[in-house]
């Protein structure tokens, strides 16, 4: 008799899909998170391509459904340790981080995060805004926990200094002493849907990935675009807060350049780089958005006519690559080709944002190793045929979801989510007979 | 604007007008080169159908205004016909002529429009064509004296070009459409 | 008077820092209807949730407006709350003080203080007309059917049969496999699709839970979620099935050829489509898989691949991109020069579109390895001459004329909706975009649903896709049914929309105006009938009533124009 | 039938005998034809080069002229018919531009009438069963490319004719003429006419590939229905003569008018050989 709950890992948009789909089915679910709250990227994003409907408002929904389902137990700021058993039977060891915070007793007032009287720079933010060191990754978190991130804290650097947060805590709910927590999880079925990293930009020197502060990648202009972001929507370059009359896309930042071991082609970059194109176009009438590109991939429902609406609106769309990137008296200056006028092309830009090619997310190959299931190449998690079984890993029991499979937008990350529920729930039907 | 090794400057209005003229939406394209395959003089121009409306997306008024593009253009069609983004590039060609002549820019195709100048400057005297006239008048100008003169002697002798011009008797109202027209 | 309690949350600082909680708890102390009013830190939070439940034990609430963040965070969580106290959830209401107030106006925090205050005196005044509900049940038939026996129907059958429920699957055609049968090989592995579908058709066949019907149509459709009633038509003979819910997984047709003129159109018989190329590559096809011109049987030996032969062609009303071309394209090209090593292979494409895993490399696989020639242009004119098509294209990359005489020309012609598509969304009343493709409920979060409860969409019936996104909406779709069968009873959202029977005309405006097909006029007393487990509370049908017969219950209006004047 | 006549300039000059065996062939199928009274130039390619308003006004002002006939107004010259075509959309689509045509030309535009070529008329109002029921001596033995030219069908949207790519009518019309028209893929090719006297040596490499491609075919003859085509292919090559629709038509209807003396190229010998002539 196999055991009829579920464990997903990743708490992004397809994780949160096949835990709702399973949930739903009335069957139990494990949501593994490694962060403090769930949405994954889709929880940074600004609004999505091609209806424009903000991302957090068609998030939110999803994730309190989740936070509040009877069936999905959450466990969030905690990665899988180990997993033993087979298809049906798996025991899987989930190991917590310490959050230095009684979940149990905090209210998730924010008080703490208001009284702590340290900012760093916020890796939700993409380092172009800041948080506390005490924090939830957005207002609309869930769980609506904090974090002590413990690398910065005072109270942990200076062996005792500081201590607000638990000074203020009507609940006494901060707990230095919490150590992290280490448990078993039985489960009949795995879900891996862990999701993508960005390309680190540091890596494309040519482009100054890191050095210029005017240079910086899509996730970080998403950040800028968010009206829940640092600028709180308005675009303000990161070097001097003044609002860019020229922007440059470059797309195939890394991607599509087997040099960098990067072969493949991240698939959204057209598409949300179109959309931020026109969303900048739409906060600053008088700029001027340029979008390098080699091929424009818009294949999906009503994509092309988004991409055309993005040059109807006055996006310049350049076919080529960008050679070089170097700052020159307050301007970023792009060097580039445009090869249907086979001429070579400068802009002196503002701002230049970088589409980063889509990596899977750190702890991929890690996890493939705990699960005993197949990674492909560029590091993704191997489908058990390409064509046949996209969300079958081959291995029983476990199935894939979203981009660890291979770079995806929302909606076929979506889809692989539910798929992937339906294999789970065919494998937990009980026996009927016709 | 030089666009080889100069700045790009977008900013210009060169496309927003190129388009109202026009009345096509001229950034639509992608540059798929259906126009320039299919043609017929392409082979003669500077650039070809389909970089010239690059180069109006860049804005680079001077170069486009004086491509001897503009004025090959056989207005043959074939180009919008073809068009998947429903360009009608002859249109854009009327647009680019029309803001050429406008601007006096210099062309090195310079018979072309000066032959539709001497055109409608007979119609709008006669209210029709008359050859006879127009070859008297163009040949000089165009320093192009003896080419098909002998062709236009045999045109003569068969009766195909009048040598009288015909005046219309609404003459005042085609004079009065030239004036109102600009 | 109805006793009303009211709860205002701080959100931490998120409310508190804008709006003067403090005193907007003593403004509401006053307001008529008003039995108690208090504020704290964290509503949601377990001790400001037994706030709440204490209330409404000791002062006898009758009503409860909980002043926080938006409703789609927390209404689920204050009913719960209310319920267990004993109180009818729909009793219970959110104001929302804080997207719609602290949140932006941050700088002002005396008209914020007053927003606030009056938002939720509103809220009071819809709690004061609100009536207890119980949410709707409705019995599942828990039978599925799904429309089209292509992959992702075949996909759609399996999965749901797999799960044990029993499954009717209607195939038009007298084979299962759909366009994959029709395929030589899947692009990056070459794979045989014909062995790939045999197994997925025999999981189907021998599935004891699925009755498979060929060569048979859906001829009529009525009922709804949980209780749909298909009539289905096979060799002339009519039967009726009852299922609880449909997939609907029609496919794809090529866009006619012979409307591509400037093709040849039809005209000459060595410029084909993919499909008859793929024919002619199938070991099964009409050739044994050699690639053959049809005008005289002899080898090509330069094939001419045009892309976006009638995609990404707004002039001819398709406007969007087939997707699949560029790949299968690719792979065709591979095959040839597998077959035809010395032979020539030339691709006038625009954008080379490889999106998928492995995609990018497999182009690039057909570049290098196998020569194929990629000219980035369209192709302006075809014609034949001396036996050979002559080909004039461009290559915009070095902006040269192309002029290929050669002896087979393959158009990716684009993919359109299948011969019958929308007559089958009309009788499944489901809508269509301007393309004719069935359309989802949300383009980003529900791409397998249709806005029809009960109808979901696997394939390139709802835009074009390739074998392994049909076969993950396939299964998609089956999750979303298994869901639905999982349950005892469908349960239903109460708001729905309600007729005054004396004020309705039967004009059947309503009707017309319903996205959900949730109405109709009833035969016998000619007045609008609101079906209301398809009723999804929009309201269109309330606006469009000429008669003001129609309105949502707890949104009725003398509860609104009492919201209004809590306003003015 | 009763139509209105819209000749144009170059049917009184180069394209004489266009207009000759035009009015010819009409007569004797039973429609009369109205000239319209004091027509103007409708400006040609022109026009439309240097002045978009009197492109679309002169057009116009013959348009008044044909309202006042109410009936179809019949146009023989390709470029003539572009033009009144175009002028008849934006005064029909183009509120604004539209409206700006009527003031310049000082007319209301009311419609009721439509702007046809007379292959239309012949081929698609009279029928190509009717006119090969007249034929009195069938073109037996003539091979000949059919001739389109752009301005005739192109651009489809305006001109609402035939398709751009692939027109049938006068293949039709010349097998209801017993003639053999032949197959060819240039049927749509632009031969460069407007450029004929500004860049000859254009129009010369245009019409030499034209020429070529028609002996190719099989080819004695090319037949088109525009005058800037036949002055521009009879006066860049000395060898294959150029017919107008209307001139075979005639022929074959038994009307021996000659207006075989006007062209460049003489056809007499041809048609001779074949018997078709004295």
């Amino acid at each position: 008799m196999s055991n009829r709950r579920a464990m997903v890992i990743g708490g992004g948009i397809s994780g949160i899909q096949a835990a709702l789909d399973i949930a739903n089915s009335g069957y139990e679910v494990v949501l593994v998170e490694r962060l403090p709250s769930i949405g994954g990227h889709m929880a940074q994003l600004s609004e999505t391509f091609p209806t424009l409907d903000c991302s957090q408002c068609i998030l939110t929904p999803r994730t309190v459904e989740v936070g509040h389902h009877e069936k999905i137990k959450l466990a969030t700021y905690s990665e899988v340790e180990e997993v033993t058993g087979q298809g049906g039977n798996f025991r899987v060891k989930v190991r917590r981080k310490p959050a230095y915070v009684d979940w149990e007793r905090c209210t998730g007032c924010g008080l703490c995060q208001e009284k702590c009287p340290w900012r760093v720079t916020s890796d939700f933010e993409r380092g172009v805004g800041k948080r506390k060191v005490i924090y939830t990754l957005s207002p609309q978190a869930v769980p609506n926990k904090p974090v002590i991130d413990r690398e910065h804290c005072v109270y942990f650097q200076k062996e005792g200094k500081c201590g607000a947060c638990a000074k203020f805590c009507p609940v006494e709910a901060i707990d230095f002493q919490q150590e992290e927590e280490l448990w078993e999880e039985q489960v009949g079925a795995i879900v891996v849907a862990t999701g993508y990293d960005l390309y680190p930009m540091e890596r494309l020197s040519e482009y100054g990935g890191g050095r210029y502060p005017d240079v910086i990648d899509s996730l970080q202009f998403e950040r800028l675009l968010s009206a829940s972001g640092p600028t709180a929507g308005e675009i303000r370059r990161p070097s001097d807060g003044a609002v860019p009359k020229e922007v440059v896309f470059v797309q195939c930042a890394g991607s599509r350049d087997p040099e960098r071991g990067v072969a493949y082609c991240s698939q959204i970059c057209c598409m949300y780089t179109a959309k931020q194109a026109l969303l900048y176009k739409h906060k600053v009438h008088d700029g001027q958005a340029y979008v390098f590109y080699i091929d424009i991939r818009a294949g999906g429902k009503g994509y092309e006519e988004f991409v055309q609406r993005a040059m109807e609106e006055g996006v310049l769309y350049l076919r080529g690559k960008v050679s070089k990137i170097f700052p020159q008296n307050g301007k970023v200056m792009v060097w580039g080709a445009d090869t249907l006028s086979g001429k070579r092309v400068e802009i002196a830009a503002d701002l230049v944002v970088l589409a980063t090619a889509i990596l899977p997310s750190q702890g991929t190959s890690d996890l493939t190793e705990k699960l005993g299931i197949r990674i492909g190449e560029g590091g993704f998690y191997e489908e058990a045929h390409p064509q046949v079984q996209p969300v079958e890993s081959g291995v029983p029991g476990i199935y894939l979801a979203g981009a660890g499979q291979g770079p995806k937008d929302i909606p076929e990350a979506v889809a692989q989510g539910s798929a992937a529920a339906a294999k789970v729930l065919a494998l937990f039907a009980p026996e009927v007979s016709p | 604007m030089e666009l080889r090794e100069g700045v790009l400057k977008v900013g210009s209005p060169f496309l927003g007008v190129v388009n109202q003229r026009s009345g096509q939406v001229t950034q639509l394209c992608y540059h798929c080169h259906k126009c320039t395959a299919g043609c017929p003089v392409a082979f003669a121009m500077d650039y070809g159908p389909d970089r010239l409306l690059r180069m109006i997306q860049f804005g680079l008024k001077e170069q486009v205004l004086c491509s001897s593009d503009i004025w090959i253009c056989a207005s043959c069609e074939t180009c919008g016909t073809r068009c998947p983004n429903e360009i009608d590039i002859a249109r854009v060609m009327d647009a680019l002529r029309q803001m050429a002549v406008e601007e006096g820019l210099p062309t090195k195709e310079r018979n072309v429009p000066l032959f539709h100048n001497l055109f409608l400057s007979i119609v709008k005297r006669l209210g029709r064509m008359h050859e006879a006239s127009l070859m008297g008048l163009y040949k000089p100008l165009s320093r192009d004296l003896f080419s098909d003169i002998p062709m236009g002697l045999k045109m003569i002798l068969k009766g195909k070009i009048p040598l009288l011009p015909h005046r219309i008797k609404g003459n005042d109202e085609v004079e009065k459409i030239f004036e109102r027209s600009g | 008077m109805r006793k009303v309690g009211v709860f205002i949350c701080h959100c931490g600082k998120n409310i508190a820092d804008t709006v003067d909680v403090e005193r907007v708890r003593e403004a509401l102390r006053s307001y008529p209807g008003v039995a108690y009013s208090i504020d704290y830190l964290y509503m949601c939070a377990d001790p400001g949730q037994d706030l709440i439940r204490e209330a409404i034990a000791k002062r006898d609430l009758e009503g409860v407006v909980v002043a926080a963040c938006s409703p789609a965070m927390h209404e689920t969580t204050f009913r719960r709350t209310v319920a267990a106290a004993g109180l009818n959830p729909y009793l219970c209401e959110v104001a929302n003080i804080r997207e719609q107030c602290s949140w932006v106006h941050r700088d002002d925090m005396e008209r914020a203080t007053l927003k606030a205050t009056r938002i939720i005196e509103t809220i009071v005044e819809k709690v004061r007309h609100d009536e207890p509900l119980v949410p709707l049940t409705m019995p599942i038939v828990r039978q599925a059917l799904i429309i089209g026996g292509g992959i992702a129907g075949l996909q759609a059958a399996s999965d749901i049969a797999t799960a044990g429920y029993a499954v009717i699957l209607v195939e038009r055609e007298e084979r299962l496999g759909g366009r994959m049968a029709q395929l030589s090989g899947t692009y990056l592995s070459l794979d045989s699709t014909v062995d790939l579908l045999r197994e997925k058709i025999e999981a189907v066949t021998r599935n004891p839970h699925i009755t498979v019907l060929t060569g048979a149509r859906i001829e009529e459709l009525g009922g709804y979620l949980g209780d749909f009633k298909v009539k289905v038509r096979q060799q002339g003979n009519d039967k009726e099935y009852e299922v609880g819910a449909i997939v609907v997984a029609t496919g794809y047709d090529l866009y006619p050829k012979e409307r591509l003129s400037e093709y040849g159109g039809e005209r000459y018989p060595d410029v084909i489509d993919g499909l008859e190329f793929e024919r002619m590559l199938s070991p099964t096809g009409p050739t044994g898989g050699e690639i053959r011109c049809p005008s005289d049987g002899r080898v090509p030996q330069e094939v001419v691949f045009i892309q976006c032969a009638g995609s990404r062609d707004p002039d001819r009303g398709v406007a969007y991109c087939s997707k699949i071309c560029c790949m299968y394209t690719a792979k065709q090209a591979m095959m040839y020069k597998m077959q035809v090593p010395k032979g020539q292979a030339y691709i006038f494409y625009i954008d080379i579109r490889a999106l998928g895993k492995g995609y990018e490399e497999f182009t690039q696989r057909a570049m290098e390895e196998h020569r194929v020639l990629y000219l980035r242009g369209e192709v302006s004119k075809l014609f034949p001459q001396d036996g050979k098509m002559i080909v004039w294209g461009a290559d915009t990359l070095s902006g040269k004329r192309v002029e290929v005489a050669a002896d087979l020309v393959v158009l990716a012609t684009p993919m359109v909706p299948s011969a019958g598509a929308f007559e089958l969304a009309r009788k499944l009343r489901v809508a269509t975009d301007e393309h004719g493709f069935f359309s989802e409920a949300h383009p980003k979060l529900r791409p397998v649903e249709s806005l029809t409860a009960g109808v979901y969409l696997a394939g390139a019936c709802q835009a074009p896709k390739d074998i392994p996104e049909a076969v993950a909406q396939g299964s998609a779709a089956a999750a979303k049914v298994l869901s639905l069968f999982s349950q005892e009873k469908i349960t239903h959202d109460p708001i729905v929309a309600v007729v005054d029977s004396e004020l309705c005309a039967g004009c059947g405006i309503c009707v017309e105006v319903c996205p959900y097909e949730a109405r109709e006029i009833h035969p016998l007393t000619n007045i609008a009938v609101v079906k209301e487990v398809l009723c999804q509370g929009c309201g269109a049908c309330l606006v469009a009533c000429p008669n003001k017969a129609s309105w949502l219950r707890n949104f009725a209006p003398a509860q609104i124009m009492a919201m209004i004047e809590a306003l003015a | 039938m009763r139509f209105s006549y819209y000749p144009g300039c170059s049917l009184q000059a180069t394209a004489v005998e266009y207009d000759l065996s035009t009015r010819a062939v009409l007569q004797r199928l039973g429609v009369e034809l109205i000239e319209i009274p004091d027509w103007n130039c409708c400006g040609a390619s022109s026009a439309h080069s240097l002045n978009e308003t009197l492109a679309l006004a002169l057009p116009a002002r013959n348009l008044a002229l044909a309202q006042r006939e109410g009936v179809d107004l019949i146009v023989p010259c390709a470029a003539c018919f572009n033009r009144l075509k175009t002028a008849e959309k934006v005064l029909r689509e183009d509120p604004i531009k539209g409206e700006k045509i009527e003031r310049v030309v000082g007319f209301k535009y009311e419609g009721g009438f439509e702007v046809r070529p007379p292959l239309d008329l012949i081929g698609n109002l009279i029928g190509m069963e009717r006119l090969h029921s007249m034929v009195q001596r069938p073109l037996s033995g003539l091979r000949l490319v059919p001739y389109y030219g752009c301005l005739l069908v192109r651009p489809p949207e305006v001109v609402q004719f035939e398709d751009p790519e692939n027109p049938q009518l006068l293949n039709r019309l010349l097998q209801a003429l017993g003639a053999e028209p032949l197959e060819w893929s240039y049927a749509t090719d632009c031969c460069g006419g407007s450029l004929a006297l500004t860049r000859g040596d254009l129009a010369k490499i245009l019409v030499t590939k034209l020429v070529s491609k028609a002996r190719e075919a099989g080819a004695q003859a090319m037949v088109t229905a525009c005058p800037l085509c036949q002055v521009n292919l009879e006066m860049r090559q000395e060898e294959m003569p150029i017919f107008y629709f209307t001139e075979l038509t005639g022929l074959a209807l038994g009307i021996d008018e000659n207006w075989w003396g006007k062209h460049l190229i003489d056809p007499r010998p041809l048609l001779q050989t074949l018997g078709l002539t004295d």
